[in-house]
């Protein structure tokens, strides 16, 4: 095991994606790259340059783009396309999710499209309206597209080299606020299978299931309440589709008291999905009412203090895990 | 041609029967383009077609029975039920993914080619589209990304609106494209491009073939444009067959109904070749009568082992839904 | 009132708002028109010809179209743009969800986009995966945008109406399988105000919550479950955006028995979020886990049998209701 | 142009002071385009610009403080602090919406258009994007309807990529554009079009104002490239001053860091319309040291305002969502 930086460990698993597998061709504007806009993101050139005939900048044309990694999947190769900003997902939706999502089904187990779609969700800090969707939770209402949701170094490894050997479309989303955090990564290359729950932090008295950045931001507020003896447990599915309900049943068992931490819009988004799941099949065991805590129904704003206000801040999930506790 | 045809005209009747429900297009008209087109691909090239699949499919030597099955939603059909007729897919005969959504597939078919470019395989892609796939700005993008990365990708645009009521229209400026002639387009993206008249076989062979050898030889993307008449059985939204075709309608067409005789007399690119193999020799009128009675009669073996083939179990629904 | 079949009051309502509002631009491809591809369609031309200024046929680019019309609705007009199918949103979804929908909160209130997307949504029968999309859900996960649901030939009526002079981007979404379904409609000019919900049916044992289709679907299966003594109340929102969950958690607070029929694919759609809403508020109010028939998660297959076993059929609903009021 | 480019440069200094997160980008090098080019509209004109859109604004009369107060997230900007530097909207001004998806407002730009032909006001829109918009499938159906429909928009390409790294370069083929040059794109759609030294003010405001006035006399869509040098302080992501600007540079550049010289002393538009005004005796150095002044002294000024502008009431955060 070495500590390593989020974006580290990311780079890690591509450099070794494209080392170990001609197939895989990286799309991605190399300027801005497989980085976004952080300031790492000048160390994604060494990849780029490693790779001269596999690591390619596109034109601004997502549509056509996303199309074109699909169509190359599905004629022998493993594309991994960087759409950057997840809102640029938009642009290539009906590529993504009426053509990609269908294809195996749609031929009757004829089509494998091997495709990965990167992007980089939610509120980075001054993103706006436009450039600080989560569409994870429209991706959810789309079958066929594998989603995942990393949110530790050592899963952002794993996971994206499951997600380059998968058969099936799949949509790696991650989080520029991520790439700092640190954490140990084993050494040994690792694949972490699709739709495995981690306990992320074990804990008697809520269940807090979250994802990506979440996840970090409910470890943070966990150990705040720990001190006020609240003990939260927090699980982190890490694959949406598929989904490990078992693990957070287990949970929910165990505490009865769920609190979902989610960054898309709060209608439709994922905490709805899995507050209607888990009140199905764990009804019998609720204790009290599932609390979400999502983004507010409102178009991102700019200022950072409205940001802020209707992002899911720690302030946000602290409050609903303390009244889930109560 | 008449295998396609032939296919065609059943499925509307199958279909005016109340064997398959919802929308559904047909290929009469462009089969003079669909037959010398495909006949210039190998085996392994790649194809994506459309909405209007069935004569790519035939013309590829697809099993008129398991497509049939296919539009019927049978368990025989090529994609067991599950696509339907505007997503017919046979991969072993290179047709991986059949969009119904207008220039779906242009990005795909672009990217089948980067891949067989950069696989080196010598394959290339064929994508089929209409003149209406012009319109989205799919079709451009692709466009673009084929010519700045050379890629072995053939364009076919059927355009089927030659003086008629469609979209672009063929020999006159069209109320939805500005762009005119067609092959203006692609040629400002610095593709090769040529216009053919699609009701013209040999026309038509001519130039898929000199554009596959220039695709083979590494000089890029190469666009074709094939203009045909629409055929007025497909005015409405539901086709109806005018009149069954007969090889004699190549000679007389005074059985069709009025309204729709012009089209067969001078249209027809079925009829026309029929004509011209006469004329040239090729066949006589009773060996393409015997050839035309064969044809009738595997359509009719075909149809009915679609009828035949059962629905396929409802828990399929759930199945294959990941690879 | 007169009885009128559904589509007849949706066109009536139509050629009513083109009378109305010289602003007023319908945009459609207009050979298959306001209807679809029913058999009904051909009753639009008459409409078409009345208004040869304001009912205009585009080029096949929804988005550059759905761009046009918000476009437009910012310099003044009240455009009515017809996708037809819904699936077709996908192509515009950029001008819809990321321009339509922020424009307003955005500019800080400045610019109003008066702009209405008429969409068909669901299993129309043999549309197969890629022309059988609902995408109500996707659009709630979108602040900006009201979202309507009709489901009666008099809703349909005074829903547009209410539509047509909204101030925001307004999703109509209503469904081919709706056309023939007669009901009464006042003889006045009525409009329906957003955000209210409708009993459509009063009962005792168990609450209903349905939209567009699945209302009728619903009402149906309520008929004949009644001969078996089971009283169900079909509660129909009629707009999701705003949402009236007074109405609903009425009913809720008499039942304590809740099943929601959706046509959306299940994850993260409508009946996810209505499932989370109603846990939320009503928690002690429940007898019975919240109950979801929705379209299973699959793509849409063509096969007839298969369409029918993916689908909220009347079957399934039934169900679903007995085993609530269990 | 000289309040631009302080309001720019000044900008830069106050993000680097930590005054405001995020991405942003400024308008310096392309002054000579946006000042002339606004100056042809009316009053009433619809404007849609992008990401890049305070040279757009400022030119058209905006108040810096305003747009500061915006882009610093404050209470007293234009869109009360809910758009950010991306989507600067002053309706007063006919800045409706400013969208940071790049070609986003092309089709909102031909609607605008569309709204004004069917009321007869005779406004027209005007549309200001980048190079890179011409890449998205929005810009080519944009022109196609625009051109079908003989709308009454100016697209306004500016190409800031000549000669450099940028995307659609200017005086080469780019590695991201199959289309050359851009002009062809639009031309193709029988867009009337031309191409114009983006430096030059004098050539922009005439081609500009011809655009314009076809516009007027119903002629239709009518484009414009304008060619710049890609300002070198905006090759990292994040701009970065090399040398503030001072009208001395006009005839002195050894103050320039020497990599970033060569720009200052032949590409800068600002600085060669500064010497092309002393030469041609409309004003001497003294007199345009003095507008300078002022101009630094106004954007001082409007900086100090947007700082001390209160942050919004996060409740604010959740009104305005609809109409
Ligand atoms: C994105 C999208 N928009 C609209 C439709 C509806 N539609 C089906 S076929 C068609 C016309 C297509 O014209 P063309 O491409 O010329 O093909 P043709 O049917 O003439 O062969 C349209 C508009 C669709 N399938 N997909
Ligand atoms: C749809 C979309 N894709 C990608 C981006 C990221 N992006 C922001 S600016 C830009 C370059 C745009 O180039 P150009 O249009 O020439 O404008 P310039 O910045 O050169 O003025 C890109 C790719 C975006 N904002 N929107
Ligand atoms: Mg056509
Ligand atoms: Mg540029």
């Amino acid at each position: 095991m070495r500590e390593l930086a989020y974006y580290e460990a990311k780079l890690e698993a591509l450099r070794e994606i494209l080392a170990a597998d001609e197939r895989v061709h990286f799309i991605t504007e190399i300027a801005t790259g497989f980085l976004g806009l952080s300031a790492r993101r000048f160390q994604f050139n060494e990849i780029a340059k490693s790779f001269p005939d596999r690591v390619i900048s596109p034109p601004i044309s997502e549509l056509a783009v996303c199309g074109l990694a699909t169509g190359a999947a599905m004629a022998g190769l493993r594309p991994i396309v960087d759409l950057i900003t997840a809102s640029f997902a938009f642009e290539a939706w009906p590529q993504i999710v009426n053509e990609a999502a269908n294809a195996f089904y749609m031929s009757g187990g004829q089509t494998r499209a091997p495709v990965v779609f990167h992007l980089l969700h939610g509120l980075r800090g001054a993103g706006a309206a436009q450039h600080s969707h989560s569409p994870q939770a429209m991706l959810w209402n789309c079958p066929g597209l594998k989603i995942v949701l990393p949110s530790s170094p050592r899963d952002v490894k794993g996971l994206l080299k499951a997600a380059a050997a998968s058969d099936s479309p799949t949509v790696f989303i991650d989080h520029v606020l991520l790439f700092e955090y640190k954490g140990l990564v084993p050494d040994a290359s690792e694949v972490i299978p699709f739709g495995q729950a981690e306990i992320k932090r074990a804990g008697a008295d809520v269940t807090v299931v979250a994802t990506s950045l979440m996840v970090q931001r409910s470890l943070s507020v966990a150990e705040r309440l720990a001190k006020d003896g609240i003990d939260a447990e927090v699980v982190d599915p890490r694959t949406i589709v598929p989904l490990d309900l078992e693990t957070i049943m287990a949970s929910v068992e165990k505490t009865g008291r769920v609190v979902l931490v989610d960054e898309c819009h709060q209608s439709c988004g994922v905490a709805a999905e899995l507050a209607a799941r888990i009140a199905e099949v764990g009804f019998d065991r609720l204790k009290a009412p599932v609390r979400r805590v999502a983004t507010l129904d409102v178009p991102v704003p700019f200022s950072p203090p409205l940001e802020e206000f209707v992002s899911p801040s720690e302030t946000r999930i602290a409050a609903a895990i303390r009244a889930a506790a109560r | 041609m008449l295998l396609i045809r032939h296919f065609e005209e059943t499925l509307i009747g199958l279909h005016d029967q109340g064997h398959f429900e919802g929308h559904f297009h047909v290929y009469i008209g462009q089969e003079a383009t669909g037959v010398p087109a495909l006949s210039c691909l190998a085996p392994d090239d790649h194809i994506f077609t459309t909405h209007r699949n069935h004569g790519h499919l035939l013309a590829r030597g697809a099993d008129p029975a398991r497509m049939y099955a296919e539009i019927l939603g049978r368990r025989d059909g090529y994609n067991k039920g599950k696509g339907g007729t505007f997503h017919i897919a046979a991969s072993h005969l290179g047709f991986h993914h059949t969009s119904g959504v207008v220039a779906g597939i242009i990005p795909l078919a672009v990217g089948a080619a980067y891949a067989a470019k950069a696989r080196k395989t010598g394959q290339l892609a064929a994508c089929l589209f209409g003149d209406g796939a012009l319109e989205e700005g799919a079709a451009p993008e692709s466009l673009n990304i084929a010519s700045l990365w050379n890629l072995p990708v053939l364009f076919l645009c059927e355009n089927n609106g030659k003086y008629g009521a469609g979209r672009a229209i063929g020999a006159v400026q069209s109320f939805s494209m500005a762009v005119y002639p067609l092959i203006d387009l692609p040629k400002v993206y610095k593709i090769n491009a040529r216009q053919v008249d699609g009701t013209d076989a040999d026309a038509v062979h001519q130039a898929i073939s000199e554009a596959v050898e220039r695709i083979r030889r590494g000089e890029g993307p190469q666009f074709i444009e094939t203009q045909t008449v629409r055929w007025p059985g497909s005015e409405s939204n539901w086709p109806i067959v005018p009149v069954p075709t007969k090889i004699d309608l190549a000679w007389d067409v005074s059985s069709v109904p009025q309204k729709f005789r012009d089209w067969y007399a001078s249209s027809d690119p079925v009829l026309a070749f029929v004509r011209k193999t006469v004329e040239c020799g090729a066949a006589t009128r009773d060996e393409l009568a015997e050839i035309d009675r064969n044809a009738v009669e595997r359509i009719d073996k075909a149809a009915k082992f679609a009828l035949a083939s059962p629905y396929p179990d409802p828990q399929e629904a759930v199945t294959e839904v990941f690879a």
